[in-house]
């Protein structure tokens, strides 16, 4: 069994652990936790892997979340057959997003999507017969089942919070390996030349676009799962600007980053507000800039470094100078890791 | 006394990964000297850390100054200008516009583009490309016209025929020639047409894996049996 | 699994013996509450403020029965999803007795099935909603406090028949709950009255500007005009009227009524004739100058919260909630969860920051709604005149 | 096998080909030269789908490249490097080289992300055909290596072995001899000569070092400002008034 | 028509409004290269600054001066000890740094200035101008003067000046402006420290409409970011042509399209944005992206 195998097997366990060593209210930040990680799971396929930026999967996560909501709320289903729902769903908008997305670079690309997640809230308000508009929409989370009962409710969210997770994260640890894996990072560093090596840009573009919000949309569940309820202030603009911190606090084009990230952008508002409630907002965003001096290429950007080589003077040179070098055949701007 | 350029016990590499060991090297005033050596061997390595892209260990001196560990942009305000390997130009800018950053270090008059027209009359011909559009050869030759724009006092030349096509590398290296004579710039020439380099420079070193292995006057660098098997062909 | 040894508690309690419950000791009580400290409607972090120099100052004096409060403020960004692991925490972290005035109207909504659940004491909850005391059944754990929009609507509507029969009303309102609440409770009121809504348009919280909902109002020529707003668009309405020809009727809903955080950056010249309700007294009327109760409040504010102003209404609206708290808590017959529902619940309390006539009533299932009762005033010279009598308005049936 | 007929590339008001003709016959090395800008790297441009032509047409073994999309070209046999490397630098060596047998994949997402067993074939098998490439060219020690860091020279061995790793019938190479010694472009020769004949390539071949077209090609077509100004075998061209003058320069 | 007309001049007025911080954006993307995301807190702190000097009894059109002085410097300030040390990685990296400080500057500015709404002083006259019978606010017009003054100043520095060029090719290409000598710490400082002297201009602009609190920028970053988009990120007027399109269409569609109404007429700029961009992926104005094999 290879080193990291075995890493993500004791990971496992002690995730399982976990709500048994921690209060309920702790257990429900970490359940929140799983779910941004799949939102930023989700995201880092698309911006990590295949290079587009989106500033919108706050608009997914939502989209996901009603899914659920309106389904176990309004038509009683249960709520982990919603998941799939959610997921085809959104995949189903991704896909519709990333067609036009094709044409669209970078910035561009990175400030229409941030217009979906500005409309959402609005879009949720307009449609309130569905969605209970500002009242929100209650969805009582499930109960504990009847073999499981020595669990405590949040235990058990938590846990079946996890369940989704697992095999989340397992798809896509198959998806960003082998040739699919290797054919986003060339739509990432070099479309041009993608092209010739047979790669379909519009196809993986596309499809990279509605795994991620399908990715998304799961997490959406997830949320709705844990909390319960939703309503239009949930889902602000903010809740996209986290995700995209979340992706680059854990790593981008790592897998197991989302994780890192999720608990950052879930624990540190809090233990800021904690440190000092008026000036909680300056020491999380104090937080977040020191964190990126410290690590700029992430929690797994670190711990690749690490592996790799000792980090030594002259690296940020050997960066600079490496553009030009190997990348930018196609004239792209590229920057080596 | 001083040389333009003394290079003295050179360390220099990409992180953890040293490349060159022990390098030493003058460029007299107004002198050209040759840098040969197989793919690899650390010529490239050797330029950026003269004009300052990496930092060596070591003694650099221009002109008198030490210029170890000194930022490029400082190193460049002393004169020096250094045609990179590959490209290099400002892919959004055009033609016109990457000439006049060329010039932006220069103490003494304005940019001068019509100069680099003559030059190279393609590039007049493209002035208001975009650089990332031009093909391999014409952003060469735009790469060299630009550093020319600085009326450099030494000029570090990475393989500056690289996609050119013959003719032009020999007109380069005859606009090389006069801008030596004209304006005695001194010149540090990494180049692969051995042939021609050496019936230019005034001096030569080989590298091998980060070593200088022979050095010595042009001509008694292309009498070295092994060297003419390995760059001359002859 | 693990045991909560919070899960529970009202069940054994009750009874008559008096086990304590969490967060309550002889020497202390605790409260909880979740405010947007952080966010677009950090502005109402002041009502914390407010009712946290309320608590200090009572402790300073005693406390309550000798139990000193502690009133534990979580930050929850007017995020609904942060209001319940907040309320998580304050109950099975920090073991609060109760949750206090909790602010915004989807936050509440979020935690009150859990408080419930939990049997935790959810009372006085920052927001004007309806729904507080709709369903007691369901949610006997929470209560309101100010008068509900509705209620506030009602009062509007009744002034206007009385005052200018035939209005027409032009409104311009927040698309969300509070919006759409006060909406609908002044045209349900208006009902078989001659009294007509001709024109209304709504704004996000997101909008940069509300210029051309203004204009299109003014274009429908209507002799009323009910703002609907928080203050920074209550502001800026009242700047676009004062900019065009169009001199309506000025009603302004009480969150806007802010002399100084609304007015006062107009300019007051510009609020001349504005009319719109309140039920606390305000700390900018030179009236109550003298009045010991604002003497006291003020001087609490600047001894314990020096941070917060004294002006802001916010500020008085958090004093005077936690006043009722304190009233409630004196009036807990045992230190129980159920007591402190009780005492909430059986209530007939005249507070001396709230106007003359103005009382704080709840009765077992017949009245679920604390202070319904208003007073409509008028901005004259500067300030504002109360006008009329104090009305009851007894909004939700 | 290549014919390309009356093709014509225009950025703007620049002409870059002019109504060119060239064909290239199986199992034969062309060499394509020109002085700078003179619409090379375009032509090849035209023939990966790159850049839209204004008209003509590129057959290739009869079929209409221009009717094809252009991630289909690598599937019909035709390979190329290019001239400014294209290489994912975060990718080691290896895998720069696989990407080249991309096209021969058949595994989606789908598969990929449900870890299908089929996928782990198809890796073993294109992992076989990177190193069989590297190994071709020399390269084998460099595998693990990320891109980014080695010297320029052995890049364009690398881009070549991920030519090679299409397993191209037809392949288009863009200044393979940039940037090497007299030495090593003499090994590159003997290299290209022998993959012509082992994996009966048809070899398309720009460059400017005119020993090494001369040495292997079988015929040289010469572009000058986006027209063939002459086109034969090696000797004849290279005696071509119009090409000295052009190209070569007077003192050839 | 007069209605429509009105309609439109509404349009332009909150437009100008997008336009004036759309700038400061354009202006760090041209110098930086990067898009910051901070760039409207610190508008808005700077309007703070300027109401304090106020308050302290300066001025009007000094206490603008010398905040747009200070400005200067605090955006030089916040590149060299901020953003410095992020440079040269990943794109992202840097956007990240600029997410923080947007939530720190936004919690600064609450706790030292608290989240009560502020009048701010207009600039200019009350009242309006009447053009061909309507009229039309000074502070509206005003608002349009000042915006196309500063974009003939931003245009003629680009263009014009080897300072504008080097700033554009410090954001271009970072290692090869080192190599013809331009400092690029230098430029990217003064990118930082002009961006913010427009984001403070902006403020000071648009404040007396909006009034003044620590989300004055909050909303109408959004806008400014579709503004820049629409107009092309790397041209100042494209920046501020793009500001007009969108308040105008939004002001139309609010006024007139029943169905959308105001709450969703957010999604009208969208919209145009969208139809525009698939079109020209670059912006009406910006210049498309090289790249070729
Ligand atoms: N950016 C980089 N990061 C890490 N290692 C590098 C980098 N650039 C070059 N090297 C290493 O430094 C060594 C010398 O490379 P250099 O580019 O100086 O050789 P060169 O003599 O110029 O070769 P060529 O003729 O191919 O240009 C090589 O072994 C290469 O692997
Ligand atoms: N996208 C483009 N936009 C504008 N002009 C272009 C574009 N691409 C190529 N050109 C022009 O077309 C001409 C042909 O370019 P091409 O790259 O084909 O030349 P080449 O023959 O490969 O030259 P070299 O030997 O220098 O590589 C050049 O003059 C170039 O400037
Ligand atoms: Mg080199
Ligand atoms: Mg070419």
């Amino acid at each position: 069994m290879s080193r990291t195998r075995i890493a993500w097997i004791v990971l496992l366990v002690l995730a399982i652990l976990l709500p048994f060593f921690f209060s309920s209210y702790r257990v429900t930040q970490f359940t929140l936790v799983l779910a941004y990680a799949v939102a930023a799971l989700g995201l880092n396929l698309l911006l990590g892997y295949s290079g587009q930026i989106s500033l919108g999967h706050g608009a997914f996560f939502a989209l996901g979340a009603y899914v659920t909501a309106i389904l176990v709320a309004k038509s009683g289903w249960p709520h982990l057959a919603t998941i799939p729902v959610a997921a085809a769903i959104c995949a189903a908008a991704g896909f519709a997003v990333g067609i036009p997305a094709l044409r669209l670079h970078g910035l561009y690309l990175a400030l229409v999507t941030l217009g979906l997640a500005v409309a959402t809230p609005q879009l949720i308000k307009r449609f309130d017969g569905l969605t209970g508009g500002t009242q929100g929409l209650a969805a009582p989370s499930p109960s504990v089942p009847g073999f499981l009962d020595f669990l405590a409710d949040d235990q058990w969210l938590y846990l079946l919070n996890l369940a989704i997770l697992v095999p989340m994260f397992v798809l896509a640890a198959g998806l960003v390996r082998g040739r699919v894996g290797r054919a986003l990072v060339t739509v990432r560093d070099n479309p041009i030349a993608a092209k010739t090596f047979g790669v379909d840009l519009a196809a993986y573009k596309t499809r990279a676009f509605a795994v991620s919000a399908a990715y998304a949309g799961v997490a959406g569940s997830m949320f709705t799962i844990t909390v319960g309820f939703v309503a239009p202030e949930s889902f602000g603009f903010a809740l996209s600007f986290s995700f995209l911190a979340a992706v680059v606090v854990g790593g981008l084009a790592t897998v197991a980053g989302a994780i890192f990230g999720a608990l950052f952008i879930e624990f540190v508002p809090v233990y800021a507000a904690d440190v000092n409630e008026a000036l909680a907002a300056v020491i999380y965003g104090g937080v977040l800039i020191l964190f990126m001096y410290v690590l700029p290429t992430g929690v797994v950007g670190l711990a690749r470094r690490v592996r790799l080589r000792p980090k030594q003077e002259g690296e940020r040179d050997a960066v600079v100078v490496d553009r030009g070098v190997a990348g930018g055949g196609a004239g792209e701007r590229v920057r080596a890791q | 006394m001083s040389a333009l350029l003394e290079v003295e016990g050179v360390h220099a590499g990409y992180g953890p990964v040293n490349v060159l060991e022990d390098i030493s090297l003058e460029v007299g005033e107004g002198q050209t000297v040759a840098l040969l050596g197989a793919n690899g061997a650390g010529k490239t390595t050797t330029l950026r850390a003269i004009s300052g892209m990496l930092k060596p260990r070591g003694r650099i001196r221009i002109a008198g100054h030490d210029v170890t560990g000194r930022a490029t942009e400082r190193i460049v305000k002393l004169g020096v200008a250094h045609v990179p390997e590959g490209r290099g130009t400002f892919a959004p800018l055009t033609v016109e516009e990457n000439l006049r950053l060329g010039a932006y270090a220069r103490r003494n008059g304005g940019p001068d583009l019509e100069r680099a027209f003559t030059l190279f009359p393609r590039l007049g011909e493209r002035r208001h490309q975009r650089a990332g559009t031009l093909s391999g050869g014409e952003q060469q030759m735009l790469a060299i016209a630009r550093a020319l724009m600085l009326q450099p006092r030494l000029m570090l030349l990475d393989e500056p025929s690289l996609g050119l096509a013959p003719n032009l590398t020999r007109e380069l290296f005859k606009v090389l020639r006069q801008v030596k004579e004209d304006e005695g710039t001194a010149m540090l020439v990494v180049e692969q047409n051995a042939n021609l380099v050496l019936e230019f420079a005034d001096a030569a070193h080989v590298l091998e894996t980060g070593r200088i292995v022979l050095s010595g006057t042009a001509d008694e660098v292309s009498a070295d049996e092994s060297m003419r098997k390995a760059y001359l062909g002859y | 699994g693990r045991s909560d040894s919070d899960g529970g508690v009202g069940a054994n309690a009750g009874g008559g013996e008096a086990k304590a419950a969490p967060g309550i000791t002889d020497r202390s009580i605790k409260l909880g509450g979740s405010y947007p400290f952080s966010g677009p409607a950090s502005a109402y972090a002041s009502i914390a403020l407010g009712a946290q120099a309320r608590f200090k100052a009572e402790n300073a004096k005693g406390g309550v029965d000798g139990r000193k409060i502690e009133f534990v403020t979580l930050d929850d960004a007017y995020e609904p999803q942060r209001a319940i692991t907040n309320v998580r925490r304050l109950v099975e972290q920090d073991q609060v007795f109760a949750l206090f005035n909790t602010l915004g109207t989807p936050n509440n909504l979020a935690i009150w099935d859990y408080a419930n659940q939990k049997q935790v004491p959810h009372v006085y909850v920052a927001t004007g909603a309806s729904a507080w005391g709709a369903d007691i059944a369901a949610h006997p754990y929470t209560t309101g406090w100010q008068p509900d929009y509705v209620s506030e609507a009602t009062a509007y509507a009744e002034y206007l028949k009385a005052e200018k029969p035939g209005a027409k009303v032009a409104a311009l309102f927040q698309n969300d709950g509070f919006g759409s609440d006060l909406l609908t409770g002044f045209k349900k009121a208006l009902e078989g009255s001659d009294i007509e809504v001709i024109a209304e348009e709504s704004y996000e919280v997101t909008d940069p500007t509300i210029t051309s909902q203004m204009r299109k109002l003014a274009a429908s020529k209507a002799d009323t005009f009910l703002n609907i707003t928080t203050p920074k668009f209550s502001a800026q309405a009242i700047a676009a009227i004062a900019k065009s020809d169009w001199k309506p009727l000025h009603i302004l809903n009480s969150v806007g009524a802010s002399k100084k955080l609304v007015l006062a950056p107009v300019g007051l010249e510009n609020a001349e004739g504005i009319v719109s309700m309140t039920y606390v007294k305000d700390p900018e009327d030179p009236q109550w100058d003298s009045d010991p109760a604002m003497q006291e409040y003020k001087a609490g504010i600047a001894e314990h919260e020096p941070k917060a102003d004294p002006q802001d209404t916010f500020t008085t609206y958090g004093w005077t909630a936690a006043s009722t708290m304190i009233e409630a808590l004196k009036a807990m017959k045992e230190p129980t969860r159920e007591a402190l529902m009780e005492s909430v619940r059986t209530m007939d309390l005249e507070l001396p920051m709230l106007l003359p006539g103005v009382k704080v009533v709840m009765n077992g299932e017949q009245d679920t709604y604390p202070i319904q009762a208003v007073q409509i005033m008028r901005f004259e010279d500067g300030n504002w005149k109360l006008q009329g009598d104090v009305i009851q308005a007894g909004g939700v049936e | 096998m290549l014919e390309v007929a009356g093709l014509t590339v225009r950025f703007g008001g620049l002409t870059a080909l002019h109504d060119v003709e060239l064909t290239v016959e199986r199992g034969q090395v062309c060499g394509l030269i020109g002085p700078n800008g003179a619409g090379k790297t375009t032509l090849f441009n035209c023939v990966s789908r790159l850049v839209e032509p204004a008209q003509g047409s590129i057959r290739f073994d009869g079929v209409e490249l221009l009717d094809r999309r252009p991630h289909e070209i690598a599937g019909l046999g035709i390979a190329r490097t290019f001239q400014h490397l294209a290489l994912v630098p975060s990718l080691s060596v290896r895998e720069n080289v696989m990407l080249g047998a991309h096209h021969r994949g058949r595994s989606g997402f789908l598969a990929a992300a449900l870890h299908h067993p089929m996928v782990r074939r198809e890796e073993r098998a294109m992992t076989t055909d990177a190193e069989d490439a590297l190994e071709r060219v020399g390269l084998s020690h460099l595998a693990d290596h990320p891109a980014a860091g080695l010297p320029y020279g052995q890049l364009k061995r690398v881009e070549l072995a991920r030519a090679l790793c299409e397993t191209p019938r037809l392949l288009c190479l863009d200044e393979p001899a940039s940037g090497l010694s007299h030495g090593e472009v003499a090994e590159l020769a003997a290299l290209l000569k022998r993959l012509a004949a082992e994996l009966e390539l048809t070899l398309l071949l720009v460059e400017h070092h005119m020993a090494l077209v001369m040495q292997v090609s079988d015929q040289v077509v010469v572009l000058d400002f986006g027209r063939v100004i002459a086109a034969g075998p090696p000797r004849e061209v290279q005696q071509d008034a119009r090409v000295i003058e052009a190209y070569l320069g007077a003192a050839a | 028509m007069e209605r429509f007309v009105e309609t439109l001049i509404d349009g332009i007025a909150t437009g100008s409004i997008y336009g004036a911080l759309a700038l400061a954006l354009v202006l760090i993307y041209r110098s930086t290269g990067i898009v910051n995301f901070a760039q409207g807190e610190l508008a808005m702190f700077s309007t703070f600054i300027a109401w304090g000097l106020v308050e302290a009894g300066i001025p009007l059109g000094l206490a603008i001066l010398l905040t747009l002085a200070v400005s200067l410097v605090g955006g030089m300030v916040i590149e060299r000890v901020l953003i410095r040390p992020v440079e040269g990685g990943q794109e992202l990296t840097l956007v990240t740094v600029t997410l923080g400080l947007f939530i720190l500057v936004n919690g600064l500015a609450r706790w030292i200035w608290g989240s009560t709404n502020r009048g701010f002083p207009s600039l200019f006259p009350d009242g309006s101008a009447n053009l061909v019978g309507i009229g039309v606010a000074w502070e509206s017009l005003g608002l349009v003067a000042v915006l196309l003054g500063v974009v003939g100043v931003l245009w003629l520095v680009f263009q014009h000046t080897t300072l504008g060029l080097a700033m554009r090719a410090a954001a271009v290409d970072p290692a090869a402006s080192r190599l013809v000598g331009i400092p690029v710490g230098r430029m990217l400082m003064l990118g930082w420290g002009f961006a913010a002297v427009c984001g403070a201009l902006a403020g000071v602009l648009v404040a007396p409409r909006l009034f003044l609190d620590p989300n004055l920028m909050g909303p109408v970053i959004i806008y400014s970011f579709a503004a820049a988009t629409l107009g092309g990120f790397d041209s100042p007027f494209g920046a501020v042509l793009g500001g007009w399109i969108i308040g105008v269409a939004e002001a139309l569609a609010g006024g007139y399209v029943d169905f959308i109404g105001q709450d969703l007429k957010i999604l009208v700029p969208l919209g145009v944005i969208l139809a525009v961009l698939l079109i020209r992926p670059q912006g009406l104005f910006g210049s498309p992206e090289v790249a070729r094999a």
